[in-house]
């Protein structure tokens, strides 16, 4: 319809540009203003937390880590929650990936940036190669995965990796698989995924090893399919999951927090402690998102809704 | 020690670096040549039962490997006991390198996309057709990420390559590479990716109108679901309708919370319609998957 | 922030304003960042099929290595050199008398990815069968919906737990109704004559749409995340922390 | 016996081989000569419509085979292709068919070129309208969204694996006002696909495309045989809906493990899915046979090379 007359037809046809330009608007503003929004975490993400919670003490955690800048929105929210987490417990992890070549090193930075708050926070910093490993990109997600399930050691064991300032050696020298001889032996094996990888490790893994998911927001209807199954233990679903992972660090599960109120409950978990008392060592991608989120989403909403009542009214002038 | 004290060579395995492997890998790509050449001189009629036999027996592996019976219980470096289970040993110590054919075959074809753009715009180039400036700019930046990025995986190999992690120690390529992938080609990633941001935005506001049964519920279950990924609006409706139930954690109007709400549309319907959409799927894969390794369908038949 | 990832940051806010340009309208501008783009990607991936395929995957297998350091001498698969006149093959694709050489490699490709499909079917379909097999009888009438748990017994709690309410019942009928009505709207060659099916399956394609309904508005979340971590990009990591140098 | 034979294992086996029955029989059946019925499906009549309108806009057909490399979606999306690209040349209409993947490049060229020269038009065969574009999503995203302005393409087809590019594709081409038809095998994109074109082939509808559009004694048996696989589906779910209805209530004293019953220590226990037959088919927990072979001297050499 050109040149639009009617107010019905007016609301039917907002320029995109008009559009476009309240988006890009109510996506920048909240950042500069970070604010708390209230929430309630999903049973999805505090299973999880508790999965993570419960791995006995000194078993190692297998990362597979299938993300890269083009999803840092989601991924680099969850990957970061899941590392502080893991620290926090004292548990050695092994990253790896068969997503994409550049994922290690994406995480590489991530773990270097936790370090660098706990630096600040006055914790210990884990020690590559003593306390984490940053195993190579392997292509061929399908053959790689399918080997750890029957022989982890030899799908490992030609990748290297260096304690800092020294030469590289075979991982399987490093301590933190000095106990893994089988998959079994790992305490829990996270997927932090934006591809398929999450199919390929459930249809080839699954029963072998603990699995646990996080995942883009798009990858939660099917990878939900795998924990409604109990095929994985817990999920964390794009940046709601990240910020509800996020709220639980800091509240623990049925916990008393050092102020003594209870900020989450359930009755399908049992107590899991939660931890940083202190805030600013919290604020994540989640946190630090999720208002923004909020303007985005009422704006689809609103430009829905004023649509259609274009449509009615437009039908109304017509009768 | 001695380098290869613990290398048993056979016939398909050699001393590496060996004179030996060496021939055994030129008389190889000889042959190999060799058996193109009788290609090109071979009569009509075998050519089918060749390209169909070749798909069958590459497809053949994977069927073995899953109906051949496993073997029970087997630790690294044992010795099989029988037949049945030496094939069965073999089928799982091939399937690392069997999973690679298919990337490695790919791979040797990347030529031919190559191909195709060089084809495309440097006769755009040599005939100064209309934006043949920018053919010329995807070509430099093709050749310059190529070889800069080579250059610096190259810088990387060998156990120096371990302290370019650190940037301190980088050199000019290192940072030239840096400069494009991580500088350009990551961001673009990102830029386009979030680019349909704006399209689900237009095309809702375009699209979403409660026109017939079918639209009217795509657009309500969706309007839930944003709402209940709203932690504020969520969070308040679900402390007013728990307000409703009254003290009692258990009063029958919780379960219309959004957030159950939401939970349960997912969990219940959408689980369920997109499985129900999977297992059709699936069934209609394996078919196709059927036809194409018994070549039952001529390829590209419409 | 030093100069240098200034600069880099700059230029990928500059690539990122380029690429967005097109919002408004197809432009030189946009042309440019989008040939640039197709330059550096396809030059990236003949980098990454030497890096992360052919040389770790078929040349050092080929050649095998020498124990270095810690781990033993590998052997030299010198078979692996087959691959290469295979792949060659494909190569014939422009020669109009001997093309039919190129549906070698690709029908053993095909070969290949259709077999593993055929061999993983089960794993991945499997347990999903098997969890849409719920019980749609309630076992109890004590409540309507499951009662909350704090401060049960253990005992109590398994039972609440195995006992099937009245609403997850209804619930495990409404996914088994949902299930079998979407798989049969999905029968293509039978032509449904009973006024029953047609309305079975007429709602299975309703509660289809519920579903696709429910995706859009979980895939929102993603979409716009991605969108807030560019602007995240732009106005904190470029704008504040970069040239304000806060 | 097997690893993957013991216990309920075999179960899966045995269903995938029925299923593989079901298809290879119909098509037998259907080769024999039986002409088999297809419903209707509306994305498909969209086809002709959607190129013969490019033709009298005399703009470019567009189309694009998914993301993914040489997987037999990909095989799919060509094949629907073919019936496209023969109209097309029909109607002596340019095509562009955008690759993600060398692979899928050489297929494409490939068949392209057979439907031209089947239909004695091969001299309207243009090797430039089957490109390659990028491997990388997004790359191919920007490039395949570039054509679609500069060559104002009048109708496009999307089919096969699409992930997040679905959309960019899907709103570009309506900002020129082209004719969609889309289908995408990832359940996620499909709404998208919805919302911004004009049809769509939703799941299955992309595998029964070929066979409604060509009605050949293959295609059609083999959707007859994947119809039986779906009976049998939901024949299954029925069964185990009411298996599972009878089984889980009450307590228990037993409970299978590693594939024998054994009592529970600590006295019943009030039954779970678990305790289901039908959970014991599809979660086979073998019993631990402890096996002890002769060791080899050396370390184990490893893997053969796949040929």
């Amino acid at each position: 319809m050109k040149n639009p007359a009617t107010f019905a037809e007016k609301l039917q046809t907002c320029p995109k540009w008009a559009l476009y330009l309240l988006l890009i608007t109510v996506t920048s503003l909240p950042l500069w203003v970070p604010l708390n929004v209230p929430n309630k975490p999903k049973q999805d993400a505090m299973d999880f937390y508790e999965a993570i919670w419960k791995i006995p003490e000194g078993k190692t955690v297998l990362i597979a880590s299938d993300w890269t800048k083009s999803t840092r929105g989601e991924s680099e929210g969850s990957f970061s929650a899941l590392v502080r987490i893991l620290m926090r417990r004292n548990l050695k992890f092994a990253v790896y990936s068969t997503g994409d070549p550049q994922a290690p090193e994406v995480a590489r930075n991530v773990v270097a940036k936790v370090n660098r708050e706990r630096r600040a926070a006055g914790e210990r910093e884990y020690k590559r190669f003593e306390d984490w490993l940053s195993l190579p990109f392997f292509a061929n997600s399908e053959g790689t995965t399918g080997g750890i399930g029957n022989n982890i050691r030899a799908i490992l064991g030609n990748a290297k990796d260096a304690a800092e300032g020294q030469a590289p050696a075979s991982v399987l020298n490093s301590p933190v698989l000095k106990d893994v001889q089988k998959v079994q032996d790992l305490g829990l094996l996270v997927n932090v995924t934006a591809s398929k990888t999450a199919d390929i490790i459930v249809e080839r893994l699954y029963g072998k090893v603990p699995l646990a998911f996080m995942v883009t927001g798009v990858m939660v209807p099917e990878t939900s399919n795998y924990y409604a199954s109990g095929q994985i233990k817990g999920l964390v679903g794009g940046l709601k999951g990240v910020y509800d992972l996020e709220q639980l660090m800091q509240y623990g599960i049925n916990w008393q927090g050092p102020d003594g109120k209870t900020m989450v409950k359930s009755d399908r978990n049992g107590e899991v402690p939660g931890f940083a008392v202190d805030k600013k060592f919290l604020i994540g991608n989640g946190t630090m998102y999720y208002p923004a989120l909020h303007g985005a989403v009422t704006l689809l909403i609103l430009a829905v809704v004023v649509g259609n009542i274009g449509m009615f009214l437009g039908r109304k002038g017509g009768k | 020690m001695i380098p290869f004290a613990q290398i048993r060579t056979d016939f398909w395995t050699d001393l590496p670096g060996s004179s030996s492997a060496n021939l055994k890998i030129i008389v190889g790509l000889l042959v190999g040549i060799g058996v193109i050449f009788a290609l090109l001189r071979m009569s009509t009629q075998f050519r089918r039962p060749l390209i169909v036999g070749s798909t069958f027996i590459a497809g053949l592996y994977y069927i073995l490997l899953w109906l051949w019976p496993k073997p029970i219980d087997r630790d690294p470096g044992e010795v099989a006991t029988n037949p049945v289970e030496g094939l069965g040993f073999w089928l799982e110590d091939a399937n690392p390198a069997v999973s690679q054919v298919r990337n490695i075959i790919a791979a040797f074809l990347i030529g031919l996309g190559v191909y195709s753009l060089l084809r495309i715009h440097v006769g755009k180039i040599a005939k100064q057709q209309k934006d043949w400036g920018f053919s010329l700019v995807l070509l430099v930046s093709m050749f310059g990420m190529a070889g800069v990025g080579f250059a610096d995986w190259a810088s990387r190999q060998g156990p120096e390559g371990a302290k370019l992690d650190n940037q301190a120690n980088w050199g000019a390529i290192n940072y030239v590479q840096d400069f494009l992938f991580d500088g350009l080609l990551q961001q673009m990633d990102a830029a386009m990716f979030s680019l349909i941001a704006f399209y689900i935005l237009s095309a809702a506001y375009r699209a979403f109108r409660a026109r017939s049964v079918e639209a009217t519920i795509l657009l309500g279950t969706a309007m839930i679901l944003m709402l209940s990924l709203l932690g504020g609006i969520s969070y308040l409706s679900d402390q007013a309708i728990e307000k409703m139930g009254g003290t009692d954690p258990n009063a029958f109007i919780n379960n219309f919370r959004l957030t159950e709400l939401a939970g349960w549309i997912q969990n219940s319907v959408q689980v369920a319609s997109i499985r129900g959409l999977q297992f059709g799927i699936g069934i209609g894969l394996l078919a196709l998957a059927l036809r194409l390794w018994l070549s039952l369908e001529k390829m590209g038949n419409a | 922030m030093d100069r240098y990832t200034l600069i880099k940051t700059g230029f990928g806010v500059l690539a990122t304003i380029g690429l967005y340009s097109v919002l408004y309208k197809e432009n030189k501008f946009y042309r440019f960042w989008e040939h640039v783009f197709l330059g550096l990607a396809s030059g990236f991936t003949l980098l990454v099929l030497w890096t992360d395929t052919l040389n770790p995957n078929w040349y050092k297998p080929m050649m095998g290595a020498a124990a270095e350091g810690a781990d033993p001498a590998k052997p030299a698969y010198w078979a692996y050199i087959f691959l290469l006149p295979l792949g060659l093959m494909g190569y014939f694709v422009f020669s109009n008398r001997h093309n039919w050489i190129s549906r070698i490699p690709i029908g053993i490709m095909l070969g290949l990815f259709s077999a593993e499909q055929i061999s993983v079917w089960f794993n991945r379909y499997g347990s999903q069968i098997g969890d849409s097999l719920r019980p749609i009888v309630p076992t109890t009438w004590d409540s309507l919906t499951k009662p909350a748990t704090q401060g049960l017994t253990p005992e109590r709690i398994a039972e609440v737990n195995s006992q099937v309410y009245l609403s997850q019942a209804i619930t495990n009928i409404v996914y088994i109704v949902t299930l079998l009505s979407v798989v049969s709207y999905f029968l293509f060659s039978f032509e449904i004559k009973s006024k029953f099916m047609v309305r079975f399956t007429t709602v299975g394609r309703w509660l289809l749409m519920i579903g696709f309904g429910a995706i859009f508005g979980s895939t929102v979340m993603m979409r716009f995340s991605l969108l807030i971590d560019r602007m995240y990009f732009i106005w904190i990591e470029f704008l504040k922390q970069g040239v304000l140098g806060q | 016996m097997g690893d993957q034979y013991r216990d309920t294992g075999w179960i899966g086996i045995t269903l995938t081989l029925t299923i593989l029955a079901f298809i290879y029989y119909n098509i037998r059946r259907a080769s024999g000569g039986k002409d088999l019925f297809i419903r209707r499906i509306s994305g498909l009549n969209a086809l002709d419509e959607a190129v013969g309108r490019a033709a009298e806009m005399g703009r470019p057909v567009l189309m694009v085979p998914g993301l993914s490399g040489l997987t037999a979606q990909t095989m799919q999306a060509l094949n629907i292709f073919t019936y496209v690209t023969r109209i097309a040349a029909r109607f002596a209409n340019p095509i562009l068919l955008c690759c993600p993947d060398a692979a899928v490049y050489t297929v494409g060229q490939e068949i392209i070129r057979d439907v031209y020269q089947s239909e004695g038009l091969a001299d309207r065969y243009d090797p430039d309208s089957v490109r390659f574009i990028s491997d990388r999503q997004f790359a191919f995203a920007a490039g395949v969204s570039g054509l679609i302005l500069r060559e104002q393409a009048a109708a496009t087809f999307f089919m096969g694996d699409f992930y997040a590019e679905s959309l960019i594709f899907a709103e570009t081409a309506n900002g020129v006002g082209a004719i969609q038809v889309a289908s995408s095998t990832e359940a996620t994109q499909t709404p998208f696909f919805i919302a911004a074109c004009d049809y769509v082939l939703i799941g299955d509808e992309f595998y029964a495309a070929s066979a409604y559009l060509t009605r050949q004694p293959v295609l059609t048996g083999s959707l007859v045989g994947q119809d039986w696989s779906k009976l049998l589906v939901i024949f299954m779910l029925i069964l185990g809906t009411i298996l599972t209805t009878f089984e889980q209530r009450g307590m228990t004293d037993t409970e299978w493990k590693e594939g024998k019953w054994q009592t529970i220590e600590g006295g019943p226990r009030w039954k779970t899915f678990e305790d289901t037959t039908v959970s014991r088919w599809f979660n086979p927990s073998p019993e631990k046979i402890k096996i002890d072979r002769p060791k080899e001297e050396a370390p184990a050499a490893p893997a053969e090379a796949g040929q």
